[in-house]
């Protein structure tokens, strides 16, 4: 049975999450955690300079925030930090609209999300991993703890 | 009984409930088109016309504060607000109105408790035992009153079905135990705690027992008497009442030791600039304008209750839960949490490969309301080694045909995550 | 203003009041077989039916608990809920909406500011400064926490009149003074306490100030971020919403840094068995299920007024405090209490020879409710040097005839009491 | 103008007081107060044995609960601690049935507060003086404040 918020890219994400796992010495180790649903994302970050050259995620959450946080790997890495931070905006401005008014750029995979705009109380989900980027991305100067 | 006798029995309560939820408008509406099910009552009841009527009514004719007024709309506020505490002491067989003060609900009773009573008879090294099952409304409250008094907690050892591991019962009711808090129905589990029994044993060793009602008030017959515990907490808006108002029962001799909780207007006696004495019960614990319109509300849907009747009621909730547990349990993939006998109105469950939060939005769709979480129970989850349960809970309204839908949404749901693998 | 325009604007005045009152059903109740006057507006408002609507609307269509469900109707509720909380917040100039605490009423506000924020502040020897003309809300609370703490209470003297003597302010105003905490307009006296300036001397010495706002969100255009406080406090009742709710604002970084007040569900991020992290602004001190219907009819009030307007409501009120006050001052025998201008809503009186409890019950006899007694308010009866006086309390809705028949009832009460003399 | 409440008996009692003031050496006095009213009275007994000898009330109220006070000593004065006990709890019915179920007994004087009885909020200014004077005919064997 096929439904229109959880189809066939989402789900392929979700079984079979891109980039899951963790490096060996990451540059930057960031957790990120929503205890009110139980997700708690691991996120680990080879920044080379301003370019991200690796990224692994672990953790366990609901089929949103996992196929969102495996798309948004494929996504962001090679990517300066500059660019990755404006793909953080234009995920969440995509997330508000649901892709009605956005811009020229193609989401990608990510458009496989766009029905979780018209769910509220999902967003977060949607949102844990890219916030959880956000945050190491700004903390790219310490150490891994 | 026969067969023949159960189906009568069983066909009386359906007629009785399709008339039932003619008092509830709200599960006309739709929800995505589809027919609200709504299977979150663990969460908050819906509430009746009848309770809705009393509450405009009031507000429309009586409206005034209370305990102040000399002139008739407060003499008519004051009698009517006493009037609903009346009611719902005699429907928790309170030995007397006095000793029933209304607080916004569950856990601003159990707050009270906290600060007005542990407070003040807690010492250092003293211990406080709790389970792990408890809502964090009896959990956190314990926690900061511990710290502060420098107390210690004791949890409760559960059996793997998840009820309380009685055999444990003399080693962990000891001195310096002074505090039992339990709930007495769990709003994970469904599991119905012995509590006449631990208040029993909590008494041998001269420690007081705080029951946490919530989830057992508006479904099982409740006698504070008898269950012979010291203090008992519970809200109106999980009783087809409304929300911001609740109950707090307790012992006489025991409120009237306590300190005050919250203090200002009406829970005093005399007070000149620098000190203050206090009001006699219940007034010592409802400083300020309480929540007026809402107790006569909750004394509303108390007479609600009474007229469905709570025997009823409880062989209705046994029929849902039965057969809801039986297609649960028949269903492939589908894990069930806590006992599987003698349990409330509600059960927790997980769909093996979905998620619980995918779970409630899918069945959103198809207009059933359940709730998805750690349901404010988190060391619960832990202890069940999840990060949420799926949580179905029932009351006087629900039909077996919406635990078929739920069924059937169970079943798409299982297909959706199926699809393309 | 010429005297035609003044006339004018009265005129319009009135034709509005005539419009309002239909909103509000309990106006045309009778009382002794009289058209009920209500003149007890200072203890509770009425609800007007837009605000009811509100009320049962939620309640047969988006009832569900909040912050809790994926569901649709929980996804409604909290809504509601939160945009309830936007429309308070914007209605007394809050600069962020997660500074606005939904509490059940003013005396919650204060409790939870005395236990959350002086109870982790505070220390011996430190400073509370308050009035003789508080509230016990805004009194009892700090004896108790002043007395915890080892901490002093000072008050600010008041000139004869009943106004705060501002020129004792940099003496008082002095190390160690922790806190402020002072009416905005008193429920006594009515007087208008110049919150903004006292604030502005209160920080001058690092001191925090928080606002009694129960009497004066319902009358005048409040914007915290303008008076400059720290905390303000207030209630729906008094402000044409329901019992149960009321909210506490306070400034973003104090919130942040003090201990939450009563624990349970909603108000943790992450519960261990032993302890557990708090939620964020405002929800750390929102514990349990809150007043949800409340709080949505809450702000429902708050669009009923800004419907009625404030800047008219305002001038309503000046227009009726001084009909009411030129009658009474041209009353043989009636002496009034606080200052003749720039006064709140209300005026308080006594008739000589006439206990205000007597005075009472005769003017119910006509229909016309006013209070009386110590309007919790002991320490300022002793201050007056009575044991209670009358007060009669305006709202939108009355008219300069129900002042004439209060005045009427008093002179039959004068009469009653001259008999037979 | 003349009241159905606040009659002529009633406003005498309460302009002219009887037995207002205290007594040099009573064997009891006992305050009787209702803050939330405002109401305070002092109310002094000479008791000698079983019998009330002498009464004197002093204090402050409203006409109901002055004229109340006033009676009650004209009614007590002489009469044994039980008697006395009999009278407050015949005052007590008679405040909750407004006169309607009276036993035979004459209330005399006390007739004039019959209209009490249906404003429930002021039958505890009618009821202070004499559970004040309770309290102190259980008293009897203390020594005087
Ligand atoms: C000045 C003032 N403060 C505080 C309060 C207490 O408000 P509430 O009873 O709604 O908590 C009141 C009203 O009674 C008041 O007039
Ligand atoms: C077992 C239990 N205890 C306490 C509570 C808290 O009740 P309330 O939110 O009404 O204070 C709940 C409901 O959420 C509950 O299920």
């Amino acid at each position: 049975m096929r439904d229109e918020l959880y189809g066939e890219i989402l789900l392929d994400h979700y079984r079979y999450p891109r980039h899951f796992g963790a490096l060996p010495n990451p540059s930057v180790r960031i957790e990120g955690k929503n205890p009110l649903c139980g997700d708690e994302f691991l996120i680990d970050l080879n920044l080379e300079g301003d370019v991200l050259r690796e990224i692994r995620f672990s953790g366990r959450g609901c089929a949103i925030s996992m196929a969102s946080a495996s798309m948004m790997t494929e996504l962001v890495t090679g990517k300066s930090v500059a660019e990755i931070q404006k793909w953080i905006d234009r995920f969440r401005n995509f997330l508000r609209d649901g892709g009605a008014h956005r811009d020229e750029v193609d989401m990608g995979d990510l458009q496989a999300l766009a029905g979780v705009a018209h769910l509220p109380v999902r967003v977060k989900c949607a949102l844990i991993a890219w916030t959880t980027l956000e945050e190491g991305i700004g903390q790219r100067k310490n150490e891994p703890r | 009984m026969s067969l023949m006798e159960t189906t009568i029995k069983a066909n009386r309560v359906l007629s009785t409930v399709e008339k039932l939820r003619e008092d509830f408008p709200i599960l006309k509406t739709t929800v995505h088109g589809k027919p609200l099910v709504y299977l979150d009552n663990a969460a908050t009841s819906q509430r009746p016309s009848q309770v809705l009527a009393a509450y405009c009514f009031f507000c429309q004719s009586h409206n005034a504060n209370v305990h102040r007024g000399i002139h008739t709309l407060g003499e008519q506020a004051t009698d009517r607000y006493e009037a609903a505490r009346r009611k719902v002491a005699a429907f928790i067989g309170a030995p007397s109105e006095k000793t029933v003060v209304f607080t916004r609900g569950t856990t601003e009773s159990i707050n009270l408790v906290a600060y007005g009573y542990a407070r003040k008879f807690l010492k250092p090294g003293d211990a406080v035992v709790l389970t792990p099952m408890e809502h964090h409304a009896n959990l956190v409250p314990w926690q900061i009153v511990a710290t502060t008094m420098g107390a210690n907690l004791r949890f409760w050892p559960m059996t793997p079905e998840g009820t309380l591991d009685m055999s444990a019962a003399s080693d962990l009711l000891q001195p310096p135990v002074k505090i039992v808090a339990l709930t007495h129905v769990s709003n994970v589990l469904g599991t119905i705690n012995p509590v006449k029994e631990i208040a029993r044993r909590a008494h041998a060793i001269g420690a007081k027992m705080l029951v946490d009602g919530a989830q057992a008030v508006p479904h099982i017959p409740v006698n504070v008497a008898d269950i012979g515990c010291d203090f008992y907490a519970f809200s109106a808006h999980k009783m087809c009442g409304p929300t911001g108002v609740g109950a707090l029962w307790g012992r006489e001799e025991l409120l009237d030791e306590m300190d005050p909780f919250m203090t200002g207007g009406e829970m005093i006696r005399e007070v000149w600039l620098d000190h203050a004495t206090w009001n006699e019960l219940p007034y010592k614990f409802e400083p300020g304008t309480p929540p007026i319109a809402e107790a006569v509300s909750m004394g509303a849907a108390v007479d609600y209750l009474n007229h469905v009747g709570m025997d009823w009621l409880q062989e209705h909730d046994r029929q849902l839960v039965n057969y809801a547990m039986n297609q649960l349990l028949a269903e492939d993939g589908v894990k069930i949490f806590g006992p599987q006998d003698g349990r409330g109105a509600l059960i927790s469950f997980n769909v093996e490969g979905v998620h619980p939060h995918d779970l409630a939005t899918l069945l959103d769709r198809d207009g059933i309301a359940v709730r998805a979480g750690h349901h404010c129970a988190q060391p619960l989850m832990r202890w069940l080694g999840v990060p949420a349960t799926a949580r179905a809970s029932f009351y006087l309204y629900n039909l077996p045909e919406e635990i078929d839908q739920l069924m059937e949404g169970i079943r798409r749901a299982k297909e959706v995550f199926a699809y393309a693998r």
